[in-house]
């Protein structure tokens, strides 16, 4: 609002102050109620249309052209299915959990840049209160999975906060190295750091040695947040049936997708935000034209992003529990930390070859020191005796 | 302003009295978390924005969860407590010194001239930077006793909370 | 120039900080980490002796004594600042010097001495921090400091002297030198509240000259106890800290009993450095000694210092002569010797007391490690009935111990000769008597130091015997002794090198720490008599041990059959542990047991009765006089009481709530009374 | 904008108090320890309150804040170690049955 209040007070300057403020106020929240669930909407047709194709089949095709409007379809079978609650479950708390679940996820694109001075709120903090809000999605699924009275519904949200819990390291410290590059915590410096360079491009910090492995470290760590495929282990329906929404149905089980996507989609906007440059790109810029292409090319990383995303899960496994915890514990966040002295030394070292080479080796070294040291062992070939 | 700071005093002394008196622990942790959110936004008001966030990072993200999972150990699964004695001489005593510390605290501070005297308002933004600064500057030292501090707390939980399986081996 | 000591005085807290530093990290290595952890204690303590080594040479060669000092506030309550600093005069930074060059050799036997201990790294961890406690001691500019330190070197010596718990010997004489230097650290403290008190400055010397050294003239003259001025009142306190650190009479039970730590923990502990602390404190402290004395009159800390000094000069050298043990010879000399270096600062010699100290820290970490060698090389044999020979199969120790004999004995031109000939000189100019004793002791150390090399390297090797085969030793190769490796005997011969040149430095040292070339009287006699002595020493030893020497350990001692029961006596080290084992110890199990006979039966007891009289009496009077006179509030008073007890009881319920609500309550009480006043 | 900084002096003494309750009332040594937690809060929000109102140009006050939170989140690590320790013993959380320190 801050930031859209004189952007609007000088187009409409007819207007009345307070109606200006009003909408200031009220259009971002408007937007960001509007946009991201449509396009949660759009998510769920893309994902099951390129999924089908990996898989080698066709995906949705019968309603409307493509199959355009099964989003639609879905949301009204869903609204108008009977919404099952379990006679022991904790009702009060069954019924808030997925509630809850929807608002971090929102809360996020408070945060996030579509277009120079386009942001809903410019926080100082703005990444730490991105990240902050990130894990308040943890109460949300424990909630769900305690209220339901179920135990696979129960281990499942055990696994999910763990799994959570522990993978926010990792990302906020990737996130860390970007805070330490750019100097600021807000979202818009950190975006305008990122400008200049060929055609608005080179100077991402997914272009620099530490950032390339904060980029890996940060969409990494937000498929495991947002509990995506191959770290979709609190809902795996082989092993724990559903997980944490397994005792809900109808437009709670819709919520409990839409926040699962909205989650993903803001750790994928905040990684656009971070290392790709956020609405950066040939051709942004502040006029009324320029933002409307900062606004094509932030909207066109975040669908690449959502694109990788779908990707990754339609072609990757799914990891074991143990796997899932030391790759975080033991690869990731030493990774991380490796990264931020990275950050230092591209800081401090002069001139810039110098540094890409100095922070490319160290990095390098310790990505394979760190493979090394968790290799798993090595299994023999299998011998069956008969005896 | 005025109306948020009512509010969200409203919504934390709400969490705080339901972390406290509700039956069932799970809900007194999710009232807990209320309250946390609370005082957050309290920071948040007065412009330590900073330190909100850090609230939410360390006791909705870390503390909260962390109370959680001691109930989860305590093989308390469903959290419901003990029956209450809620006439009992343990509460009666409990609440009454609670609410005497309450009134002569409330007392002391209308009677404290500072508070009354102070002018309200706002001066300056806080930086984010300056803490930034100060905690790499003077005041490294004391952080990085914070850090051992954690450290230490975590391998003493650790070794605290792992002594049944160090036995059983 | 001047700056360049500022600066050097701003460093100063480098030399202990690298091997305190080295601790910390030695503390943290798997103990199969032997090389690693030998390695990092020997880098530190080489690094710390070349910034102290460094600092030395840098004070060296100016016209008068340089005193550099570098403050910094530690924390701050209220108005006062608590403040530390660290000094850098040349006291310090010989001390410093000696204590890294010679604890640097001792590390390096170390790794010899200790090569088969499983324990090794927390060994040389508990080295690295001894060293650290030590320099600290040496270059703090502040009493506090200074104190904390002390306690350091105190655990550290607790911690190395019961280095093998698992003997119950070595437990019981760690506990034992921990309590009973404690006994001083008490006089000591309250010397340091003392001087706080008075002065209100803990620093030593400050810039604007509020240090608590620098008052002497104006705050510390003041009357104190027992009709002494403050200043003395507080040397005395200070100095029982010294005693007991120092092993000064009668605080001197701990040392012998310290051998039971590892050798090399002997040499550097409890021969060179910590030991040493006392004398180094009260040098350190000297201005607070001589404060309002003279030459004519001095103060009665002054005289206290000096019989005590003599008195355990002479004592421990009794005691030293029938001992068995090669080490606890050793210790007993070391006591003496430590007597030496305080009775010459008694007698107002502050540079042949400190003279002295880094001579003999010198000469004898070289007979402890000497010692350690003879012990290494017999296998872990320490009676020295059982040695001898060994010149034969030990060469190298035994010239080196030879070297430490003849400069222990005062034999020119070893070191000691010229450092105890300068104690003699400066005690002779005070007192005659303290003179005569310590004259006596320099006679008896040159016996018993002969005693002990005979015994040890001459005649033939007796240790064989036990097993019966002492005609055979090639089939039990094992026991026969052997020459050390490089890694023990090279440090003795780098020690033995300064035993034999210190010496010349005197006159130097004195100049160094500022003192005025004086002519002493009496300085031929002295001189001529101490010299006498020690020859007359060497003989005597030679006439009893060396020209027959012992054939068999179980040969009774040739000075027994000559001394008899006295032998007996001075083997039993006077009977002192007898003494305070009857006296002091039994006092207090006594106390102890009484205390809690008194609380069991007389508070407790007292408590039930009062309850049980009441209650009696009001059940008397319900049952005599119940149509008499119904006496309710007796009745009532006797509920009360008993309720009270209840009530009082009740309190330590062990309910973590119930302490917390009591919390509560006296917060608000507190916070009600002080609002009230307010 | 003018909130004085009384009212959030006694918003804390409040919260304080509350949590005091909690800790005095209870029986499960969780709930006590999050009583605690609620204290702890409150003393911080006074640390913040005060900072806002009396010395904003420095962060000192935030910098303390910070550090008691990291503190209090320590604590609470230990305090729910030794819950959980305590329960294994007793196979109880409840308070009035951990008296091992009766006098």
């Amino acid at each position: 609002m801050e930031t859209l209040y004189p952007l609007l007070h000088a187009t409409f300057a007819n207007l009345p102050d307070w109606a200006v403020r009003v909408a200031a106020f009220l259009i971002p929240i408007a937007f960001i109620f509007a946009v991201y669930p449509a396009i949660f909407a759009l998510t769920t047709l893309v994902e099951r249309k390129a999924l089908g194709r990996i898989q080698n089949r066709y995906g949705p095709n019968r309603v409307g052209i493509f199959g355009i409007l099964q989003p639609l379809a879905d949301g009204l079978k869903i609204l108008v299915k009977e919404d099952i609650v379990p006679r022991v479950a904790d009702k009060f708390t069954h019924f808030l959990a997925p509630v809850l679940i929807v608002v971090p996820g929102l809360l996020v694109y408070l945060v996030v840049p579509i277009a120079p001075g386009l942001v809903a709120v410019d926080l100082k903090i703005g990444v730490l209160f991105a990240l902050a809000v990130g894990t308040m999605s943890v109460i949300a699924l424990f909630m769900a999975g305690w209220a339901s009275r179920n135990k696979f519904s129960l281990l499942g949200a055990v696994r999910a906060v763990a799994q959570v819990v522990s993978y926010e390291v990792p990302t906020v410290m990737a996130g860390v190295a970007v805070i330490m590059a750019a100097g600021s915590l807000s979202t818009l410096t950190i975006v305008e750091r990122q400008s200049g360079g060929v055609l608005n491009i080179s100077n991402w910090y997914v272009f620099r040695p530490w950032g390339l492995v904060g980029f890996v470290l940060f969409v990494i760590g937000g498929l495991a947040e947002s509990a995506r495929c191959p770290f979709d282990l609190p809902e795996a329906e082989s092993e724990l049936i559903g997980g944490y929404h397994t005792e809900y149905s109808g437009f709670k089980f819709a919520l409990f997708q839409m926040g699962e996507y909205l989650a993903g989609m803001a750790m994928a906007g905040v990684t656009v935000t971070l290392f790709l440059g956020g609405y950066l790109g040939p051709g942004s810029g502040t006029g009324l034209i320029g933002r409307l292409i900062a606004m094509l090319w932030f909207f066109g990383k975040l669908a690449g992003m959502i694109a990788l995303n779908i990707w990754i899960r339609g072609t990757w496994p799914r990891l074991r529990v143990d796997q899932l915890m030391g790759f975080a514990w033991k690869i990731l966040l030493p990774l991380a930390l490796v990264n931020i002295v990275a950050v230092g030394f591209w800081h401090f070292l002069t001139p810039r070859p110098v540094a890409w080479m100095v922070t490319t080796v160290w990095l390098v070294v310790w990505v394979v020191v760190l493979t090394k040291c968790n290799a798993s062992a090595h299994l023999e070939k299998r011998e069956y005796r008969y005896v | 302003m005025n109306i948020a700071f009512w509010i969200i005093s409203a919504v934390a002394v709400l969490g705080a009295v339901l972390a406290v008196t509700l039956r069932n622990l799970v809900h007194c942790v999710l009232a807990l978390i209320l309250f946390f959110i609370g005082i957050a936004a309290h920071y948040f008001l007065l412009h330590a924005d900073f330190l909100g966030t850090v609230q939410i990072l360390i006791y909705v993200g870390a503390v909260a969860i962390l109370i959680l999972f001691a109930i989860m150990l305590t093989h308390n699964v469903t959290g419901t407590d003990g029956p209450r004695e809620l006439l009992g001489l343990k509460w009666w005593s409990g609440a009454a010194i609670a609410a005497m510390l309450a009134v002569v605290l409330t007392r002391a501070i209308q009677g404290d001239k500072l508070a009354a005297a102070l002018p309200a308002g706002d001066r300056a933004q806080s930086s984010v930077a300056e803490i930034g600064k100060a905690l790499v500057g003077g005041w490294v030292v004391p952080l990085e006793a914070i850090a051992v501090l954690l450290t230490a707390a975590l391998i003493g939980a650790v070794v605290i909370a792992l002594e049944e399986i160090r036995k059983s081996r | 120039m001047e700056e360049h000591l500022q600066q050097l005085a701003r460093q100063q807290w480098l030399i202990p900080a690298i091997p305190l530093v080295a601790a910390a990290i030695q503390s943290l290595l798997p103990r199969r980490a032997r090389k690693l952890s030998a390695g990092i204690c020997i880098t530190a303590m080489g690094l710390a002796c070349a910034l102290a080594l460094r600092a030395f040479i840098a004070t060296l060669g100016h016209p008068e004594a340089v005193r550099e000092f570098y403050n910094f506030p530690w924390f701050e309550f209220g108005n006062t600042s608590l403040q530390l600093g660290f000094i850098l005069d040349p006291l310090t930074a010989a001390m410093a010097a000696m204590v890294t060059f010679v604890g640097f050799w001792i590390f390096v036997n170390a790794t010899g001495y200790m090569h088969d201990d499983e324990n090794f790294t927390r060994f040389f961890c508990f080295l690295s921090l001894f060293a650290a406690a030590m320099l600290g001691l040496v270059v703090a500019n502040n009493i506090l400091l200074l104190f904390m330190c002390w306690e350091l070197v105190g655990l550290c010596s607790y911690l190395l002297i019961g280095f093998w718990f698992h003997k119950p010997s070595a437990a019981a004489a760690c506990k034992k030198a921990f309590i009973t230097t404690r006994i001083g650290d008490v006089g000591f403290f309250i010397g340091i509240l003392m001087l706080f008190w008075k002065t209100g400055s803990l620093n030593l010397y400050t810039t604007d000259g509020t240090g608590a050294l620098q008052q002497i003239g104006t705050q510390l003259m003041g009357h104190g106890w027992f009709g002494w001025s403050v200043a003395t009142t507080i040397a005395v306190l200070l100095f029982i800290g010294a005693m007991g650190k120092s092993a000064q009479f009668p605080l001197h039970v701990w040392l012998p009993d310290a051998m039971e730590g590892p050798t090399p923990v002997s040499a550097l502990i409890h021969a060179a450095t910590m030991v040493a602390a006392g004398v180094f404190m009260v040098g350190r402290m000297y201005p607070l000694f001589i404060a309002g004395g003279s030459v004519e009159q001095p103060t009665f800390a002054m005289d206290m210092v000096l019989y005590v000094g003599a008195f355990t000069a002479l004592f421990s050298a009794t005691i030293a002569v029938a001992q068995f043990d090669i080490k606890r010879v050793l210790a007993y000399s070391t006591c003496s010797q430590l007597g030496f270096m305080v009775m010459a600062l008694g007698a107002g010699g502050l540079v042949p007391g400190q003279f002295h100290l880094l001579t003999h820290a010198f000469f004898k970490a070289l007979l402890f490690l000497g010692s350690g060698c003879v012990i290494i090389g017999t296998h872990h044999e320490q009676d020295m009935r059982k040695m001898g020979g060994l010149r034969k199969y030990m060469p190298i120790t035994f010239i080196c111990y030879l070297i430490g004999m003849l400069a222990l004995a005062g034999v020119y031109p070893f070191a000691g000769f010229f450092s105890k000939d300068e104690v003699l000189l400066v005690t002779f100019q005070r007192s005659k008597v303290a003179w005569g004793m310590a004259t006596f002791a320099a006679f008896l150390t040159a016996f018993y130091m002969t005693r002990q090399m005979f015994m040890v390297f001459a005649g033939k090797w007796r240790g064989g015997e036990d097993q019966g085969h002492h005609n055979d030793h090639s089939s039990h190769g094992s026991h026969e002794p052997h020459e050390v490796p490089w890694n023990m005997w090279l440090p003795i011969a780098v020690l033995s090198l300064f035993a034999i040149g210190l010496g010349f430095f005197g006159g130097k040292y004195a100049h160094y720490l500022g003192a005025e070339e004086e002519e002493l009287a009496g300085k031929s006699l002295v001189m001529g008599l101490s010299v006498a002595v020690g020859a007359f020493g060497i003989l005597l030893g030679w006439v009893l041990y060396g020209r027959n020497p012992q054939a068999h350990a179980s040969d009774p001692d040739p000075l027994e059959s000559k001394l008899g029961g006295l032998f007996t006596c001075l083997n039993r080290k006077w009977y002192v542990d007898e003494f305070y084992e009857m006296t002091i110890i039994r006092a207090t199990m006594a106390c102890g047991t009484l205390f809690r006979v008194i609380d069991k039966r007389l508070v407790d007891g007292i408590l039930h009765s009062i309850v049980w009289i009441v209650r009696g009496i009001s059940q008397v009077c319900r049952v005599v006089g119940d149509g008499f006179f119904i006496n309710g509030g007796f009745d009532a008073g006797c509920e009360t009481v008993r309720g009270s007890g209840w009530g009082l009881a009740k309190l330590q319920s062990g309910r973590v709530q119930t302490y917390f609500r009591v919390l509560g309550l006296g917060t608000i009480i507190l916070l009600v009374v002080y609002f009230l006043k307010s | 904008m003018n909130i004085p900084l009384g009212h959030y002096l006694i918003l804390a003494a409040i919260l304080f108090a509350i949590g005091l309750a909690g800790a005095l009332t209870r029986k499960n040594a969780i709930i006590v320890l999050m009583g605690i937690e609620v204290m702890f809060n409150s003393a911080i929000l006074n640390l913040v309150a005060f900072w806002h109102y009396k010395h904003f140009a420095v962060p000192t006050a935030q910098l303390f804040a910070m550090f008691s939170i990291g503190i209090a989140a320590a604590e609470s690590a230990i305090g729910l170690a030794l819950v959980i320790a305590v329960y294994r013993h007793y196979k109880s959380v409840d308070v009035d049955e951990m008296r091992a320190l009766k006098g």
